[in-house]
């Protein structure tokens, strides 16, 4: 199977001058290129990388971040992790959805804990904290409430 | 605990005379308790890793039936004791004071697990309401993680003594006119707002024991 | 077949009625809920709702050391603790770099194997539950699963919550009767089976009420990510355990057992199927045991002094084939002994989002033995 | 016939039936209150601290690991101090709250001075939530000869451990 630094060879000449880099065993995409490297990633018969098996937002205090594993069913070869980042306050992603449908789910669960606005999603609403909740816990400066303040105050 | 001490009138000697004899003397209070504790009917009402642990003390080797307890009511027009059995979220709150409310008196709360009666180890969580106390009164408090299916039996046990010590005349909800219904909390931006209910709970100081 | 929604007859002209099965609904399997809008007795559209048991677990463990969130991922899925302490040991052991001993190895699949076999029964005395089977399959399971909770209690010291993997190994060794014991529940295990069988497979009603039912395609399952024995239902030979070789599972000799038509009844029959290859991998694992030591040395001084234990900075991708699908843990570390992001991949969470696709065009009790067939567990599907 | 699997279903359900009059396996049901499945050595329920000869002077030296290793944070201890100011190593208070606790064992675990272990006593039912379930020292503290009657060969395990260390220190 490709190991991910051929992928990563084959993504920089497909598209060139796109600013895609490697940390690790990650392969990290630019915002705007992330779409067609997703459809250039399934669709290619040598990877046919047709099973998102993880979505997962981290807030790395400067920037947000959204991680993809994907793996191959029809080769049955192993993990590819792709990054895409954003910055804090505007934070949009294009959505995989279309592509992948299980994004949905962990997209929406991205929005809800992390606050990343996915475009493209076909129903983004919260999927664990009620509609009225106006935070997004798993940021770093989240504060919680206290539970034992006296009734009348927020 | 001062619950009302049971002060039927009837002395001991007289009874246990007659008892040899195979005739049962009891007062009506006695007989009414009896009945009620035999037969408490639990609300199928499960939350989460407590309520398997609660399935399991329903199931064949520790048998809650014995107890009298074993039918398990789906609706709660026809339960007379909720076993909060699991973490009670802030996005659960809601229901499970609407449940409460919805049960007919007289109506007990036994809450299974350390989660329900305090938030357990999640406690610190920001959706984690600590403890269910804080809008309805409850009985009997069961610690555990999940308690074992036998912890499960021993309050239920716990909940027959206090209902055999319970005076009709006393308790709380045989008063004329009771009209016990909890508010239902509203989901805020944060949280729950009202955070908790005044008339049943203060932060850290235990509230007397019904009667 | 092709289910069409049955357009109302011009003459009567109902309204779509929106319906709540849960939070609270004995169908539900704890704390789910399902908008469903149904056309008389048809659902026309269903819209999961969950979050009522989001227990946080994700932003405890950011301030909880790397030991402190094992006892927490017992409470996952709290059928099978043991397979949630294999992944996320797991995970660590593959950040940190770890050994884990022969014997450990073992142990480990034992355990996970037989908390296979747990859920999977479970599964089928709750699915029939749901199907109106009320509580008779359920005695039948529960009084098998004291058995093996029983064993889990001897060797880990509670009953659901067992705790009992450690960065390396396990916590402490087996006792002297695990072994005897673990080979006679093995052997009468495959008697139980036959008679559950007799009870189920064979029974008109179970399946009348099951096939045909919730068809899932093998693409949109493939494309949904779903994973499991729900994934292998619909036809795709995909089993974590012989892909990705994690622990030792390449020295057993077992096979995945796959569906045809993806409906209930094909879920139902192949948890029997891999309750009866478990119990080949268990055979084959109580009979090599080796000798040796179970944790460690590293994984000992970890387990003494969790705040000590800091792996290197980086992340990492864990999965193992848990019961219900593939579980999966994104950890990354910061070189402090507290985790920096804690992400949990539960497989009943994302194989619930073609529940609507499954349900559509059934009737409301055909939706209730759909969703006891996908088998949730609201602790791993909330976290 | 069509009505056969659901009658071959009755016969395991009446097999069933019928077999728990004779094989002890089918009956399975343990009368609680009366009759009690044997405690298994290893099980563990809440800690409780342990003390050698008099509860005075328990193992604990108050060194707070435990608490801090202790997952949701559930064990509260302070420190003793003679009537100089200085501290002591021995615990003045040590609060157990048992509506936090989630049985995990871990406090056994990282104590160095085997001071605190996981008990077998589980009816523990209360009426009352803050002063009932919040144990303080005094209901914690049980002898050793407790220790080595629920847990024998971890007793005895730590006994020998304690007695090679003994004579050196």
């Amino acid at each position: 199977m490709k190991s991910p630094e051929d992928i990563y060879h084959d993504l920089e000449a497909k598209f060139p001058g796109a600013g895609i880099t490697r940390e690790g065993n990650a392969i990290v995409v630019p915002k705007e290129k992330w779409a067609e490297t997703a459809v250039f990633l399934k669709e290619n018969p040598e990877y046919a990388l047709d099973y998102l098996s993880c979505v997962t937002g981290v807030d790395y205090k400067e920037y947000l971040e959204c991680v993809y594993h994907l793996y191959s069913l029809q080769k049955k070869t192993g993990l590819v992790t792709i990054k895409v980042r954003t910055d804090r306050q505007k934070s949009e992603l294009p959505s995989v959805t279309p592509i992948w449908r299980s994004a949905e789910f962990q997209e929406r669960e991205a929005y809800d804990l992390v606050g990343i606005h996915f475009q493209g999603h076909p129903d983004l609403r919260r999927i664990l904290m009620w509609d009225g909740f106006q935070h997004h816990p798993l940021r770093k400066d989240y504060v919680q409430e206290n539970q034992d303040r006296p009734p009348g105050e927020f | 605990m001062e619950t009302a001490a049971n002060t039927s009138e009837i002395d001991q000697g007289l009874k246990s005379e007659l008892q040899k004899k195979g005739i049962v003397v009891t007062a009506i209070q006695d007989l009414y308790n009896w009945g009620r504790r035999s037969s408490i009917w639990p609300l199928q009402f499960g939350l989460a890793c407590c309520a398997i642990e609660m399935i399991a003390t329903a199931c064949a080797r520790y048998d809650m039936d014995r107890f009298g307890a074993g039918l398990f009511r789906a609706s709660p027009r026809q339960a007379d004791l909720m076993i909060v059995a699991g973490t009670v979220t802030k996005k659960m709150a809601p229901q499970v004071v609407r449940l409460y409310n919805q049960m007919p008196e007289p109506k007990y709360c036994i809450t299974m697990g350390a989660c329900s009666i305090s938030g357990g180890p999640f406690k610190d969580g920001y959706n984690v309401l600590r403890g269910i106390d804080r809008y309805i009164p409850v009985d009997v408090h069961l610690p555990g993680c999940p308690p074992r299916p036998e912890a499960l039996l021993h309050g239920l046990m716990k909940l027959q003594e206090k209902i055999d010590s319970q005076v009709i005349e006393k308790t709380e909800w045989y008063q004329k006119g009771l009209k016990r219904e909890f508010p239902v909390p509203e989901f805020g931006p944060n949280g729950l707002n009202p955070p908790y209910n005044p008339e049943v709970f203060t932060p850290g100081q235990q509230r007397p024991i019904t009667v | 077949m092709e289910h069409t929604l049955s357009e109302p007859t011009p003459t009567l002209d109902t309204q779509m009625l929106e319906v709540n099965l849960g939070p609270q609904h004995p169908s539900t399997h704890g704390v789910f809920r399902m908008n469903v809008t149904l056309d008389g007795e048809t659902i026309v559209k269903l819209k999961p709702v969950m979050g009522y048991l989001h227990r946080n677990h994700e932003k405890l463990a950011e301030n909880m050391t790397w030991l402190a969130s094992m006892p927490f991922t017992d409470r996952l899925d709290y059928i099978c603790s043991m397979t949630n302490n294999f992944a996320y040991a797991l995970a660590v052991e593959k950040l940190a770099g770890l050994e884990v001993p022969e014997r450990a190895q073992y142990i480990r699949v034992i355990v996970a194997e037989l908390t296979r076999l747990v859920n999977h029964t479970l599964l089928i005395g709750f699915l029939l539950n749901d199907l109106g089977a009320f509580f008779t399959p359920i005695l039948y399971a529960f009084r098998e699963r004291e058995k093996i909770l029983d064993l889990f209690e001897t060797i880990s010291g509670s009953r659901m919550m067992c705790n009992f993997f450690r960065f390396g190994g396990v916590k402490q060794d087996v006792t002297e009767d695990f072994i005897p014991r673990a080979k006679d529940i093995i052997q009468r295990y495959p008697k139980f089976l036959d008679e559950f069988e007799q009870l189920l497979t064979t029974n008109e009603i179970l399946m009348a009420r099951c096939q045909n039912v919730g068809i899932l395609s093998k693409e949109l399952a493939v494309a949904s990510g779903i994973s499991g024995p729900m994934l292998r239902a619909t036809g795709v030979p995909y089993d974590i355990r012989k892909v990705d070789h994690y622990s030792i599972y390449d020295r057993f000799a077992f096979r995945v057992p796959i569906g045809a038509m993806g409906d209930v009844y094909d879920r139902y029959f192949v948890r029997i199927l891999e309750m009866r290859e478990s119990i080949k991998i268990l055979e084959q694992a109580v009979r090599e045991i080796p000798e040796g030591d179970f944790l460690s040395a590293k994984g000992a001084a970890g387990a003494k002094a969790p705040r000590t234990f800091k792996p290197p900075k980086g992340d990492v991708y864990g999965r193992i084939e848990a019961p219900k699908g593939e579980l999966g843990f994104y950890l990354v570390s910061d070189g402090s002994p507290k985790p920096y992001r804690y992400h949990v991949r539960p497989p009943s969470f994302i194989n619930l989002t073609v529940l609507e696709d499954m349900t559509l065009g059934h009737k409301v009790a055909d939706a209730v033995a759909i969703l006891g067939s996908i088998d949730i567990v609201l602790g791993e599907v909330d976290r | 016939m069509f009505g056969l699997g659901v009658l071959k279903g009755m016969m395991v359900t009446l097999r069933n039936f019928l077999g728990s009059y004779f094989s002890k396996e089918r009956l399975t049901t343990v009368q609680f209150p009366e009759e009690r499945i044997p405690e298994k050595e290893r099980f563990r329920n809440f800690p409780f601290l342990v003390y050698d000869k008099t509860p005075e002077d328990p193992r604990c030296v108050s060194c707070d690991i435990c608490a801090k290793e202790c997952p949701p944070k559930c064990i509260t201890i302070v420190r003793d101090s003679d009537s100089a100011g200085k501290p002591l190593k021995r615990p003045k208070s040590f609060d157990i709250d048992f509506s936090i606790c989630m049985n995990c064992g871990i406090c056994e675990e990282v104590c160095p001075f085997d001071a605190i272990f996981m008990d077998h006593e589980f009816e523990l039912a209360q009426y009352g939530r803050f002063e009932d379930l919040n144990y303080h020292k005094e209901k914690l503290l049980k002898s050793n000869d407790y220790f080595k009657k629920i847990r024998p060969t971890d007793a005895a395990r730590i006994d020998q451990k304690r007695a090679a260390k003994a004579p050196k220190a």
